[in-house]
């Protein structure tokens, strides 16, 4: 069973390619920390309860001033 | 054009759809994942298009309004 | 289930012939008919071609008849609420009724979902002593073709039952095609009021995005639905829509724009209205069937011969702001059904499951892009709509396809001319130009300025006022199994 | 290191701090002209921005003609408007028809700038009589930190150069606090306005969302940003906010509220407000002691004006920040996806692997940052039934040092803004303190002033309340002193 850590790591590389980035060497120890802060961040904004059945917060206009 | 054509990819479909299915943790039985890697370069193309260079200054369309809730 | 009743044939002619809303309503008012017997006579039909046509989740037929009874004691005592008083309605499965539960075609809405009140919508079609026939049939979570192995009746078009009935406000549509009532609610958020209209041959309007309150209604794209009438012709959605329009704050995206009278507008002239053509794409794809395209331009010779003039012209990106739509609706449903696919994956019906998971596939920030590329599209199509009144496209590129020939993954190659028009926001009504040499429904789509629902309701009926294809009704009767 | 002893400095030689509001008397009473007050800012920055990094590019030919200008327009009878003869500095992102307008980046097409001119806010200083001084430096695209092997100045700390400004407002930071401006533009995303003005020891404003147009102004977080004030006092800020504020149909985000005189409200009395403390203990990975000792302080003082301080829990605390970076993070990848995929190595490190990172979330992800900011945004509403104002500390920490700056730890979580802007409330940051001795190394500490939207004159209102009665914002480090050449009316 892959770590957690190489599961990022194979996410990571995935996500690159398919969004057409070349990152430098030196870039990746940043970019993984990065990554795997962003994946946690995501679930933590899927566990608000509250937010079950609540609308976003960005309205959309018909009538652009 | 049918639901089975494969568009040339400068990535691996496949590889790219199973780290995101595990990513997102879901868990689909094989002729599922098999479509969505025929669908995602569609997908993926269709999303690419919408870069338009003339949308550099562009601000999306829905606006964020603090004052919602708050007593007039 | 079908239990002993007189069948429909034995109704009394005078039911039988009211086709519209406004006919019922003279009906009604001149003592020809009562609502009792009007929704009699709808809920015998609706509950005995259910297995075939699969309109309603669930028949209210207790909450109908009282309703209808009410009605008619209220015309008795001389109260008279309005047009829709006593008319025989369906409500799209994912909408909010009182006391009655909401399924979203789905075992996984939560049964407690929408808490015990009407959805604002409701509310005023039943302060305006409507009567509700029952819950229709809609798409699981208004998205996607019915999965038959989740035990909900599965709609079929009543004009070939082979044929799909379209999405996602499939049981509406059926209902008001087959007569199982006179219009009803539906939901529109990339097609799903007028995809039905198009394919069962009625009217349906999508309006402005935030015209009519949707509080209490299980949301699929929030920047991008709309409640929207269902009815035979124009007129009787402007009917409906007088109820439904105007803000209400329980929905943060309702627009503070008052409300015209609807029905004053439709004068049956088109004197000098310009009407737009965009052609490429909506004209010119080679997956446009030639009967639908000429249905839709003889349609606009109708028009002209009233008055109207028409100018071809073009839109850019339309293929991108069809795309665009789609994928901000799957971004916006994904997130509100993230928690419950990763849980309960095989409980969504699986033609409902690819489509949904899209919204995973795509990255924010194509969300944000699409978003982006929304304003660019909003611009040139307002400004397109400085010159002319209205926009006409054909509602979409085929007539009904066969059902058992459909998947999710189609629609992804597929041309289509709705969501464009979810994308900005606009009012768009589509309405029968005719029939295919398949005996299939051919359809137009009216698109006008924000808030323009009389203006492109004004058009819509003019047309129908010399034309009849809206009035076809499919021959369904054989479709009756009398009970075993 | 020990708690330091929280007493307001012996008079004299630390608080020399021009503001602008003493600038403005001293103009029209004759003891200073704007000419003089140029050359003095000019001379100082002459003397430091070696060290500190305030300019990307200057503008002297043009600053000393509208100086002069305003001097004559004195000497006339004339009163050429509230911020006549200030010299203010823009932050690079902002464009001004003078000069490029950067983005501290080799990235940015400089035919951008050129094409905007004045940005709307920039047309709003000139017409109150500012006197622009140059481009400030920032964090590339407003975001990231300095990267040393791209040619642009490194942002230090006046108080202790050992240490980064903050950002991404850096050069608007370390100009006031060093007096090469009066005061500056900042624009402020998750902090970049509070941040800089909290390590260098002044007073920032992120205004209410769409209070302040932010067209003309390079885009990070479409739903976020905001151009705000950042001077030496909450008074200055006022002033300043005064000639910012109101509605442009240029800026599609800007708001039709009305705005109000926001000195008019700085009486410096708190009496009958009830501010809530929320001291997040706890949220961020390492707290200096000092912050703790300064909030006491902060207490005694605000009960002392009047006002009553309960202690309140902030709502969602780890989620809204995690909604502000899901959503600055993925709006600022649309918009630099063409030039990431291209040209990834022209960006600074930092900024490329911030922004780059946005492939971790989906559009859902996106979406359900949203709806978190609008459930956050109903449960803070009502905790703003129970309080007038809300304070916490604006970072745990006094700042980070230059070399530490590389490995990507964590510093969001230390930094106590991010969370303001998912909800889009007015914030104010003013220093309370020091941590370790000012001028021997010590570091200015900050603190956070929250109100409900479009309630900027109170929120500045308990600033200038605080402010006067204390000298925190008053002090300056050594690189403020005026050089000798320095003449102060000529």
């Amino acid at each position: 069973m892959h770590s957690i850590e190489e599961q990022f790591e194979k996410q990571l590389d995935q996500a690159l390619e398919s969004n057409g980035l070349t990152p430098l060497p030196e870039d990746r120890a940043a970019l993984l920390k990065a990554f795997t802060t962003g994946r946690e961040q995501a679930a933590l904004v899927f566990s608000v309860a509250e937010a079950r059945y609540e609308e976003p917060d960005l309205i959309f206009s018909a009538s652009l001033s | 054009m049918s639901d089975t054509t494969t568009e040339s990819t400068d990535y691996d479909p496949e590889l790219v759809v199973t780290a995101m299915l595990a990513a997102a943790r879901l868990t689909v039985s094989d002729e599922e994942k098999a479509q969505m890697i025929k669908d995602f370069p569609v997908m993926r193309a269709s999303a690419d298009e919408l870069y338009l260079p003339e949308l550099e200054f562009y601000e999306p369309a829905p606006k964020f309004n603090p004052a919602a809730y708050y007593p007039a | 289930m079908t239990t002993e009743l007189a069948t429909p044939g034995e109704e009394s002619a005078a039911t039988s012939t009211i086709l519209t809303i406004a006919d019922a309503g003279e009906a009604l008012r001149s003592g020809t008919t009562t609502s009792v017997e009007l929704t009699t006579a709808m809920l015998e039909k609706a509950t005995a071609l259910n297995p075939a046509l699969g309109a309603y989740v669930e028949i209210t037929s207790d909450l109908a008849l009282e309703q209808a009874e009410a009605a008619d004691a209220a015309f008795s005592a001389g109260s008279d609420a309005g047009p829709l008083q006593g008319i025989p309605l369906a409500i799209k499965d994912i909408i909010k009724v009182a006391g009655v539960p909401t399924t979203a075609n789905s075992r996984i809405l939560d049964p407690a979902w929408g808490g015990e009140a009407d959805a604002p919508v409701v509310a005023r079609l039943r302060a305006a002593g409507s009567v509700f026939i029952g819950k229709s049939t809609t798409s699981e979570f208004a998205l996607g073709q019915p999965d038959a192995e989740k035990g909900f009746p599965v709609p079929h078009n009543p004009w070939d039952v082979t044929r799909t009935p379209a999405g996602s406000s499939s049981g509406t549509g059926v209902a008001t095609a087959a007569g199982l009532a006179f219009g009803g609610l539906g939901t529109d958020t990339g097609g799903s009021v007028r995809g039905p209209a198009t394919v069962n041959g009625h009217s349906g309007l999508k309006v402005t995005f935030g015209r009519v309150p949707k509080a209490g209604v299980v949301p699929l794209g929030y920047s991008l639905d709309s409640i929207g009438p269902m009815a035979r012709s124009a007129y009787d959605c402007a009917l409906l829509l007088q109820v439904m329009a105007g803000y209400d704050a329980a929905d943060p995206n309702a627009a503070d724009v008052p409300v015209p009278s609807y029905t004053a507008a439709l004068d049956g002239s088109v004197e000098g209205v310009k009407i737009g053509l965009p052609i490429p794409y909506f004209f010119d794809h080679d997956q446009l069937d030639p009967e639908v395209r000429d249905g839709v331009l003889s349609a606009v010779q109708a028009l002209v011969g009233l008055g109207a003039t028409s100018t071809e012209m073009e839109l850019a990106h339309a293929d991108k702001a069809q795309h665009a739509n789609a994928l901000i609706l799957v971004g916006e449903a994904y997130a509100y059904h993230r928690n419950n696919m990763v849980q309960r994956w095989t409980t969504y019906g699986k033609y409902t499951r690819p489509g949904l998971v899209r919204g995973m596939f795509y990255t924010a920030a194509d969300f944000v892009q699409a978003n982006r590329f929304r304003v660019l599209w909003c611009e040139q199509v307002a400004k397109a709509l400085q010159t002319y009144d209205v926009l006409i496209t054909p509602s979409a590129p085929t007539t009904a396809q066969v059902a058992a020939d459909m998947n999710p993954s189609q629609r992804l190659r597929q041309p289509s001319y709705t969501g464009q028009w979810n994308l900005s926001g606009l009012p768009a009504i589509c309405i029968p130009t005719g029939f295919s040499s398949e005996g299939l429904p051919l359809s137009m789509q009216i698109i006008g300025k924000p808030f323009a629902e009389a203006t492109v309701l004004k058009i819509a009926d003019a047309y129908q006022r010399i034309t009849d294809h809206h009035l076809q009704v499919p021959p369904v009767d054989a479709l009756i199994t009398t009970a075993a | 290191m020990t708690a330091p002893d929280v007493v307001a400095p012996e008079e004299g030689a630390l608080s020399s701090a021009l503001t602008i509001a003493d600038a403005q008397t001293a103009l029209r009473d004759g003891t200073l002209t704007a000419t003089g007050l140029l050359r003095e800012a000019y001379a100082t920055a002459d003397a430091v921005d070696e060290t500190l990094g305030i300019y990307l590019s200057r503008f002297d030919e043009t600053a000393q003609a509208a100086a002069a200008a305003i001097d004559a327009a004195f000497a006339a009878g004339e009163d050429p408007g509230l911020l006549a003869g200030i010299p203010l500095g823009i932050k690079d992102i902002i464009s001004t028809t003078e000069g490029e307008t950067t983005a501290q980046s080799l990235v940015l097409d400089r035919a951008w700038g050129a094409g905007v001119g004045d940005a709307v806010v920039v047309s709003r200083l000139r017409a109150a009589g500012a006197v622009i001084t140059g481009k400030l430096t920032t964090m590339e695209y407003a975001t990231g930190v300095p990267d040393p092997t791209k040619p642009f100045p490194i942002p230090r700390n006046p108080w202790n150069t050992d240490y980064w400004t903050g950002g991404s407002s850096s050069g608007t930071g370390n100009g006031v606090a060093a007096g090469a401006i009066l005061g500056g533009l900042g624009t402020d995303t998750g902090g970049s306005i509070r941040i800089p003005s909290a390590f260098c020891g002044i007073t920032g404003l992120k205004a209410t969302f769409g209070r302040v147009p932010k067209s003309g102004c390079v885009p990070l977080g479409y739903s976020l940003d905001n151009i705000g004030p950042m001077a030496r006092s909450a008074r200055d800020c006022a002033i300043m906010l005064n000639a910012l504020a109101g509605y442009d149909a240029s800026d599609a985000c800007a708001v039709e509220v009305p705005t109000e005189d926001y000195l008019a409200g700085l009486d410096g009395d708190l009496s009958g407000l009830t501010i809530g403390l929320d001291r997040l203990l706890g949220k961020a990975p390492n707290r200096d002691p000092a912050v703790d000792a300064a909030l006491d302080a902060v207490v005694d003082v605000l009960t002392g004006l009047g006002a009553t301080v309960v202690e309140v829990e902030l709502p969602l605390w780890q989620e809204l920040n995690a909604a502000t970076r899901i959503t600055s993070r993925s709006e600022a990848f649309a918009y630099h996806a063409p030039d990431l995929r291209s040209r990834w190595g022209d960006y600074f490190s930092a900024t490329r692997t911030g922004v780059g990172a946005a492939i971790a979330f989906t559009g859902a992800d996106y979406v359900q940052a949203q709806r978190v900011r609008r459930v956050g945004q109903k449960a803070v509403a009502a905790l703003f039934e129970t309080v007038d104002l809300i304070i916490t500390p604006t970072s745990s920490v006094a700042g980070w040092k230059i070399d530490e700056l590389d490995s990507m730890a964590d510093r969001f979580g230390s930094m106590h803004t991010g969370y303001w802007n998912a909800l889009g409330n007015p914030a104010l940051a003013l220093p309370m303190g020091f941590s370790g001795q000012p001028r021997a190394g010590g570091l200015p500490l900050s603190l956070q002033i929250i109100g409900r939207p479009f309630t900027e004159s109170l929120v500045l209102r308990a600033g200038d309340a605080y402010q006067r009665v204390t000298d925190w914002h008053l002090l300056t480090p050594a690189a403020a002193d005026r050089s000798e050449t320095a003449v102060v009316a000529s």
